[in-house]
């Protein structure tokens, strides 16, 4: 039925593993069901996307879907489709007002929160024993990157709300910013480790850093597996196949996993409907629940997280 | 349009000329070719004719290019990206370099919206600095008032001529190199946008602001049937916009100012030679802030369009992928960093490069993982074909 | 007698200017050739085709009965060709033996590795240095220097190298008698140890002195080549301007007025200037004169504004000033022309008319919308070519650097001249400028006096200062030494007072 | 006397002022932050400093001669990329890595030397075109995808050599090299008087577009180092890998001096002012500054660091200057013409 179909499919960059998976998720499935896709990049820059989105209005689309830059250049994009008749879903990161558009969210804050949470109860038992407050470290993103912003504000919520039930609990956090940038979070987590030789939890807010942080606590005897006297709590967000690996190994204790097929299912699946039935301005919210995936509950929900796929596919091997 | 249409009619004209004279002298089809190659590359009109030349083409292959809305909307993008690179050609020409423009771009939009904007979220904005005093539940300044729009436009300009005041005077006062104090002025306000709203975006214009970008139509074109009751949206082209308008405003205005006043020649004297310029009584101290200031204000104009079709305050506009199309738009329009040349023409030719370039590459539908070698390439070539024509024309004009 | 190089039939040009036109022109070995010829008549061209700058549009060139085609300024040194150009080649940030020797750099190893050897860098040049008489250290960055330490290291980076034939483009415009003189000592060497040696200048005496052949050009076209003792200098002026020159300075027909223009008191700047007093007059010339850095130039900058100064007071109409700048300065309508062209004249990628017409653009612009009158601006800089008699090609379009050297100072008194100017500091304005073009300039400067104007005029050349001034004051060491009035002008008083001399011990160098 | 010792400490700090700066802040970090002061610190702000440090000394080369490459971050891209892959395909060693990488780097400058020197393209125009270019073929041959590097290479860059970071002595070495050429060698004198006059230069016998071309492939392959190097700290190699980089390049190089209009500047000053911001980043997350307030104050630092060395080169300029009078110091006392320099006469004829 999807034959003859051509939907346009705008993203923002492919600049990681997550980005990268999401892409080939939706462009092969809507290729492999004979549709036919437009894409454009628009390489960070919300407003070129608007421009792409109206080019694709022009051409005369059957759909859109966009992975927008952030929440509210999201909303004038959709309305801008949505005004020309073209019915449009939004991947991932949702519009601010979520009233228009196909929405599909997974909510940074809340995913983060679960994994911090797990760490967090960690932490807890640790300092039960040893009466050591636990000195906690988060690697921050880009601070144009909203995305970045709720990791953070996630990782402070769980902070804040364990201080609150057991003061003392948590040394004030040391934020160390990337720039998603792997030499920019070399040097200052190198810089902060320095100066907070005691830094016993660490979050980052991408799974993509894993191994510059790896390579500044290994010569520090700081990477150490789950059960070590020197093992650093860690934790992450975006569920990659490093990730998935390091969890295997006990490094990493949990990461906060989007549900990337998930998503890529439900954008797919409500485009594509709205088509059929010949709406042009549909609306849904799809909720992307997200999870925790930790060291505890790896065993069952290992073929939910898109990176231990890939990883088990062999996606890390050389 | 216009301008490019009016363009148009002399060209043709000459090609005439030419057919008549090779008549007479009976030239074979290729002498004739070349001639008129050559004609065509000696051109101050090149870059736009490769362009165009390079869109028809392409739009034979793609045809999604040759649509009208297609059209329409390329135009729209030309004008924000415009009015930034004609401040950015001032700066060249006397040999200085803007990158706070990108900066400028985002702290204008912040402070608009910041003066505007209807309704913040508590939840979202109150650990923002000003929470409480310039922003409320209420939304920012001004909200809801009459004069909000007014206001906040005059705040964005006063912004952009802010930024550039101090540019300019840590290069005239403190004797910092121009590139080095445009960049300490691109990070420092870049971030300070963004500790202005902690990241966040501003959203809730209205719609007096709004209607200042392209969705404010003044002259839109309707191709369909002539009594359809229903016109979709899509099929109504908007070809003269509000921003059209500003933006061409802002370009005859800086033509005026470097072709026609004192101020542009004395703008010319200082990029050719600063010590000379000055001891022959050129205020260049007042030049070059000036200057610096016109391309703040360029960059809060555009600011202004960027902002009004996004309709949200954002701190993350501009920023150095926008930097470098303009300065490259300018280049290949044919200004040169070393100063003493640029015009307003040139730069509007180069920016109609990169918007046609990008929107080509985007129609053929290229993988993404190779667009961005073969942009680079037809970047390459395009500069190429250019310095053969400055060639050309001095070899021309020496014999 | 032997014929080293000769070019046939060689034709150069630029934008439809002939610069160089069907010219034969024939080196002699162990001769000194000079050439003259006006501004802009093809000299600096024709040295350039020889010396691979520019590549001629047709004829030939013989070097040594062999054919010869250098396609850069590399070829035409490997053939044995040293050119010093008339405009300043050097690298400022550079030392002086870096300059030297920038082409090929003595190097040593240590170990493996190759290095530039410093030490025989420094004792080879210190020795061309004593050669051609700069008395500064090898290693002093260019920078640092005056104009006319410059020339002399500019003659000693082309001296450095075994050359066969050496060119001098007006290498005298920025040296004082001494070096002048201490040059053709070296020219003269260099002539009887076989080489052929071109000279070009504008000081026609000069040229008598030294050459054994002379050779005219006039508007591209080789007028004469013949041995110097069939030319008489009134001969050389008129193949070179096609006309009889009556005399070399104008009739003077201003008069000094009673009312001082400019008076500076006392004016000390520490490490330049001391204890400066002077006062010009309206309609009075003034000369200035000292030898190689005594501190003229630095004297005029101070009173034009362009340095400050740290004690003294200086008056413009009885007015003291205040503030001292620039564009003070150019309000009262004083006007400056500097002795660097090159770098503070000139926007040399600019027209001609943009050129003439910077200073005084606010006349020709609305003070509310700064609209330039192109019309008025392009008449008014078309008058003053004229009155200068510039040789170019469309001035609106033509750049200042296409134009011959002499024309280029033409242009940089012009702009000055249109701003109409009540004190007008020149210094060397006649540097470079051939002689129908210096009475040009003598003439404006006396009309310039005659309508009342002060003029302060700096000047190497003791005779035209001799021959245009009402009074002359020496300069020695950033004092000023001596003032002569007219009717005490003696060239050798004034040149003793500037080698702060009593007058019982004559120099040995002053002759 | 009294204030002729005076005027001597105001020149001495004058003429250091870039230096007391650096020390300045050091002191203020060393004081108000534990463990700054330590060598250990020391050395990762230097290991941190050494990859926009290297990028920085090879654009100084560029630099000298008034061009620019705006490529250097996409050029580490590319050749960590290839290198990456390589290993990771073909399990070839490490200093075969290395060498790959190297040799991507070569050969990137040596086409921006080409589109430069033979195609007289803009050096501006030519290195933004192939900044998108070399990004985008990197692109093209990973598909976007990371490359993680084979473990091997983790071996490599944790080498310490008497207990200094290997890329630290990388950047050690890329200094006395780049010291070497530039202050050594003809190449290098012949690259500031190309920067100062390339007309001059023609006319003088150098051969200008060799010199134009090697400070390419010089600026390319040390792109090329600090992408290997790079890489081996972080050990993966994304997308955004050395992006924007050209520009913290460029001010390193400015900060320690180098003029961008060419003829001035020098490899120390660049490894000087790339270590100078990475202490003041160092410092900043040291002392837990606001994360919004960490660049503004790194711009600031710029600033007045650039403002610094135009003061310490004005003044420079200035004591340079050789003056016509020796009444520098004191003015109320007469100058004797005997302590003058007697104008000597040249000849005695
Ligand atoms: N690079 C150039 N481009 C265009 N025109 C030039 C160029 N060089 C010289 N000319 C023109 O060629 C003519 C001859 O100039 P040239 O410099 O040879 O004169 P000259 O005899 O050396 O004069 P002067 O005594 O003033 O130095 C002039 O009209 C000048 O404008
Ligand atoms: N560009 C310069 N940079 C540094 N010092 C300079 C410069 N020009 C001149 N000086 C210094 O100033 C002194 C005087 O310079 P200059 O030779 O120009 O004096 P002058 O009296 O005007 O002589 P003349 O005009 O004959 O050259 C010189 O000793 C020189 O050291
Ligand atoms: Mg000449
Ligand atoms: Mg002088």
């Amino acid at each position: 039925a999807q034959e003859g179909l051509t939907i346009c499919f705008g993203f923002q960059d492919l600049e990681t593993e997550f980005w990268v998976a999401g892409h080939r998720a939706i462009t092969q499935t809507l290729r492999d069901q004979g549709v036919e896709v437009l894409e454009f990049n628009a390489n960070e820059d919300p407003n070129r996307q608007l421009e792409q989105v109206r080019d694709c209005i022009a051409e005369g689309v059957d759909g859109i879907i966009i992975i927008p830059q952030d929440g509210d250049s999201a909303v004038t994009i959709v309305n801008e489709a949505q005004d020309a008749d073209t019915p449009i879903a939004v991947f991932n990161r949702p519009p601010n007002d979520r009233e228009r558009g196909i929405i599909v969210v997974a909510d940074n804050e809340i995913i983060t929160e679960q994994a911090v949470e797990f760490m967090a109860q960690k932490a807890l038992r640790q300092y039960e024993i040893t009466q050591e407050p636990i000195t906690p470290l988060i690697l921050v993103g880009a601070l144009q990157d909203t995305n970045a912003i709720g990791r953070r504000d996630g990782f402070f919520n769980v902070i804040a709300r364990y201080n609150e039930r057991y003061p003392g609990m948590f040394k004030e956090p040391i934020e160390v910013a990337t720039e998603w940038d792997a030499a920019t979070a070399l040097a200052n987590l190198e810089a902060a480790i320095t100066a907070n030789p005691d830094v016993d939890f660490i979050f980052t807010s991408s799974d993509f850093l894993f191994p510059t942080i790896r390579s500044v606590l290994e010569p520090r005897g700081m990477w150490a597996p789950t059960g070590d006297p020197n093992h650093v709590i860690m934790g992450g967000l975006d569920g990659d196949a490093t990730a998935c690996m390091l969890i295997d190994q006990g490094y990493v204790d949990a990461t906060g996993v989007q549900d990337l097929f998930l998503e890529a299912e439900l954008t797919l699946s409500g485009i594509l409907d709205a088509i059929e039935a010949g709406d042009y301005q549909p609306n849904a919210v799809l909720p992307d629940p997200g999870f925790a995936l930790t060291a505890a509950n790896i065993q069952y929900q290992r073929s939910d997280m898109w990176g231990c796929v890939l990883y088990d596919e062999g996606f890390l091997d050389n | 349009m216009s301008a490019i249409q009016t363009e148009h009619e002399p060209q043709t004209l000459n090609l005439k000329r030419i057919k008549a004279t090779d008549l007479a002298t009976s030239g074979s089809l290729s002498d004739r070719l070349v001639r008129w190659g050559k004609k065509l590359l000696l051109s101050d009109y090149f870059i736009l004719i490769v362009s165009i030349i390079a869109y028809v083409i392409a739009a034979q292959f793609f045809d999604r290019l040759a649509r009208p809305l297609n059209m329409t909307n390329q135009l729209s993008n030309m004008w924000p990206l415009f009015a930034v690179a004609i401040g950015q050609t001032f700066v060249l020409i006397i040999a200085g370099i803007d990158l706070a423009q990108g900066a400028t771009i985002a702290l204008a939009s912040v402070v608009g919206a910041m003066i505007m904007a209807e309704n913040l979220n508590p939840d979202m904005f109150d650990k923002l600095p000003f929470w409480g005093s310039i922003l409320t539940e209420n939304g920012g300044l001004l909200a809801g008032s009459p004069i909000a729009t007014p206001v906040a436009v005059i705040g964005m300009l006063v912004s952009g001529l802010l930024v550039g005041l101090i540019v300019g005077t840590l290069i005239t006062r403190f004797n910092i190199t121009p590139f080095i104090a445009s960049l300490v002025g691109f990070i420092f306000f870049s971030y300070f946008a963004l500790w202005l709203t902690q990241s966040r975006n501003i959203s809730g214009l209205p719609e007096s602001f709004v209607n200042l970008g392209d969705s404010g139509e003044l002259i839109s074109v309707y191709f369909g049937p002539k009594l359809d009751p229903e016109i979709r949206r899509r099929d109504i082209l908007a070809v003269v916009t509000a921003s059209t308008v500003i933006t061409l405003g802002l370009a005859f205005f800086a033509g005026y100012l470097l072709n026609r006043t004192i101020f542009g020649k004395h703008m010319i004297a200082i990029g050719t030679n600063p010590r000379a310029a000055e001891i022959s009584g050129v205020p260049t101290r007042r030049v070059i802030t000036l200057v610096y200031m016109f391309s703040g204000l360029c960059a809060a104009v555009g600011a202004i369009l960027y902002t009004a079709r996004l309709e949200i305050g954002q701190p993350t506009l501009g920023g150095l992928n926008l930097l470098l199309d303009i300065i490259g738009s300018c280049v290949i329009g044919g200004s040169s960093l070393f100063g003493g040349k640029g015009s307003i023409k040139g730069t509007f030719f180069g920016v109609v490069f990169f918007v046609l370039l990008g929107n080509i590459l985007d129609a053929a539908q290229m993988s993404p993982f190779v667009i961005d070698a073969v942009k680079g390439l037809f970047i390459l070539i395009a500069a190429l074909l250019d310095y053969t024509r400055t060639r050309l024309v001095r070899v021309e004009q020496s014999t | 007698m032997t014929i080293l190089f000769e070019t046939r039939s060689l034709t150069k040009s630029f934008f439809g200017i002939t610069a160089v036109n069907n010219i034969s022109l024939e080196v002699e070995e162990g001769k000194i050739l000079g050439l003259i010829g006006q501004n802009g008549a093809g000299k600096s061209t024709l040295m350039n085709l020889i010396g691979g700058v520019h590549q001629p549009d047709s004829g030939q060139m013989l070097l040594a009965d062999k054919a010869y085609t250098p396609r850069n300024p590399a070829d035409a040194k490997q053939a044995g060709i040293a050119f010093i150009h008339q405009e300043l080649n050097l690298f400022t940030n550079l030392t002086i033996a870096e300059n030297i020797f920038i082409d090929g750099f003595p190097t040593r190893r240590i170990g493996p590795i190759r290095f530039i050897d410093r030490g025989q860098l420094k004792r080879e040049t210190a020795s061309i240095l004593e050669w051609v008489g700069l008395d500064v250290p090898a290693d002093t960055v260019i920078e640092t220097m005056s104009p006319g330490e410059r020339q002399l290291a500019e003659i000693a980076k082309a001296l450095y190298f075994d050359a066969r034939i050496i060119i001098f483009d007006e290498p005298t415009t920025s040296l004082t008698a001494r070096e002048t003189e201490r040059l053709f000592e070296i020219m003269r060497q260099l002539r009887d140890t076989g080489k052929a040696v071109i000279y070009i200048s504008h000081i026609l005496k000069d040229i008598a002195a030294i050459s054994d052949s002379i050779a005219v050009m006039r508007d591209g076209v080789l007028m004469a080549q013949e041995s110097a003792e069939s030319f008489t200098i009134d001969r050389m002026i008129n193949l070179m301007v096609g006309r009889k020159l009556e005399q070399l300075y104008p009739p003077k027909t201003a008069q000094s007025e009673p009312d001082t223009l400019l008076q500076v008191k006392n004016v000390s700047a520490k490490g330049l200037v001391k204890d400066i007093d002077l006062s010009l007059r309206g309609g009075e010339i003034l000369g200035l004169f000292g030898l190689m850095g005594s501190g003229r130039t630095e004297l005029a900058r101070i009173i034009f504004g362009l340095d400050q100064f740290d004690a003294g007071e200086i008056y413009v109409e009885g007015k003291r000033r205040t503030a001292n700048s620039i564009r003070n300065s150019i309000k009262n309508r004083i006007a400056f022309v500097t002795e660097n062209r090159r770098e503070e004249g000139l926007l040399m990628n600019v027209s001609i008319a943009d050129n003439t017409t910077l200073v005084s653009l606010p006349q020709f612009a609305n003070d509310l919308t700064l609209y330039v009158n192109q019309q008025a601006l392009s008449d008014a800089a078309q008058q003053a070519s004229q009155i200068l008699q510039l040789k170019s090609g469309d001035i609106t379009t033509q750049a200042a650097k296409a134009l011959s050297g002499g024309n280029q100072q033409k242009v940089v008194i012009a702009k000055w001249l249109l701003n109409e100017p009540m004190i007008f500091i020149m210094d060397e304005p006649t540097r470079g400028v051939d002689v129908g073009a210096k009475y040009e300039i003598y003439t404006i400067i006396d009309q310039l006096a005659a309508i009342g104007s002060g003029v302060l005029f700096i000047s190497s050349e003791i005779e035209e200062l001799i021959g245009m001034c009402d009074r002359i004051l020496v300069m020695s060491q950033g004092e000023v030494v001596g003032e002569f009035t007219r009717s005490e002008f003696d060239e050798e008083r004034i040149l003793r007072a500037a080698f702060r001399e009593g007058e019982e011990k004559p120099h040995a160098a002053v002759k | 006397m009294r204030r002729l010792s005076e005027s001597r400490l105001f020149n001495f700090i004058i003429n250091n002022s870039t230096g007391i700066l650096f020390v300045v802040i050091l002191a203020f970090f060393a004081l108000t932050a534990q463990n700054f002061f330590s060598l250990d610190n020391a050395l990762s702000i230097i290991k941190n400093a050494s990859f926009i440090g290297v990028l920085a000394v090879g654009m100084t080369f560029v630099l000298l001669t008034a061009g620019i490459d705006l490529s250097v971050g996409s050029n580490m891209y590319l050749s960590a990329v290839v290198a990456g892959l390589l290993m990771r395909q073909f399990d070839i060693p490490v200093w075969m890595g290395l060498l790959t990488a190297l040799s991507i780097g070569g050969l990137y400058g040596l086409f921006n030397g080409f589109c430069v020197v033979v195609l007289r393209i803009v050096p501006f125009m030519v290195t933004l075109a192939t900044l998108v270019m070399g990004r985008g073929i990197g692109t093209f041959l990973t598909q976007s995808e990371q490359v993680d590097l084979p473990e091997r290479v983790n071996e490599f860059g944790q080498l310490r050599l008497l207990g200094i970071p290997m890329p630290v002595i990388v950047f050690l070495i890329v200094l006395l090299i780049a010291i070497y050429i530039l202050r050594y060698t003809p190449l290098g004198r012949q690259m500031y008087a190309v920067g100062n006059d390339p007309d001059a230069a023609k006319k003088a016998g150098v051969n200008t577009d060799r010199v134009i071309w090697s400070v390419y492939v010089i600026s390319g392959i040390a792109a090329g180092l600090v992408g290997f190097v790079l890489a081996s700290q972080v050990m993966r190699v994304d997308r955004s890998f050395g992006e924007s980089y050209e520009l913290d390049a460029i001010a390193a190089a400015v900060i320690g001096g180098t003029s961008l209009f060419g003829g001035v500047g020098s490899a120390l000053g660049a490894v000087f002012g790339a270590i100078l911001l990475q202490m003041v980043e160092a410092g900043l997350v040291f002392r837990s500054v606001n994360l919004y307030l960490q660049p503004m104050v790194k711009a600031l630092v710029i600033f007045i660091a650039v403002f610094f060395d135009g003061i310490r080169t004005a003044n420079i300029a200035q004591q340079r200057r050789r003056y016509i009078r020796n009444d520098l110091d004191d003015t109320d006392a007469p100058v004797s013409s005997a302590s003058l320099p007697e104008p000597k006469p040249v000849s005695e004829s």
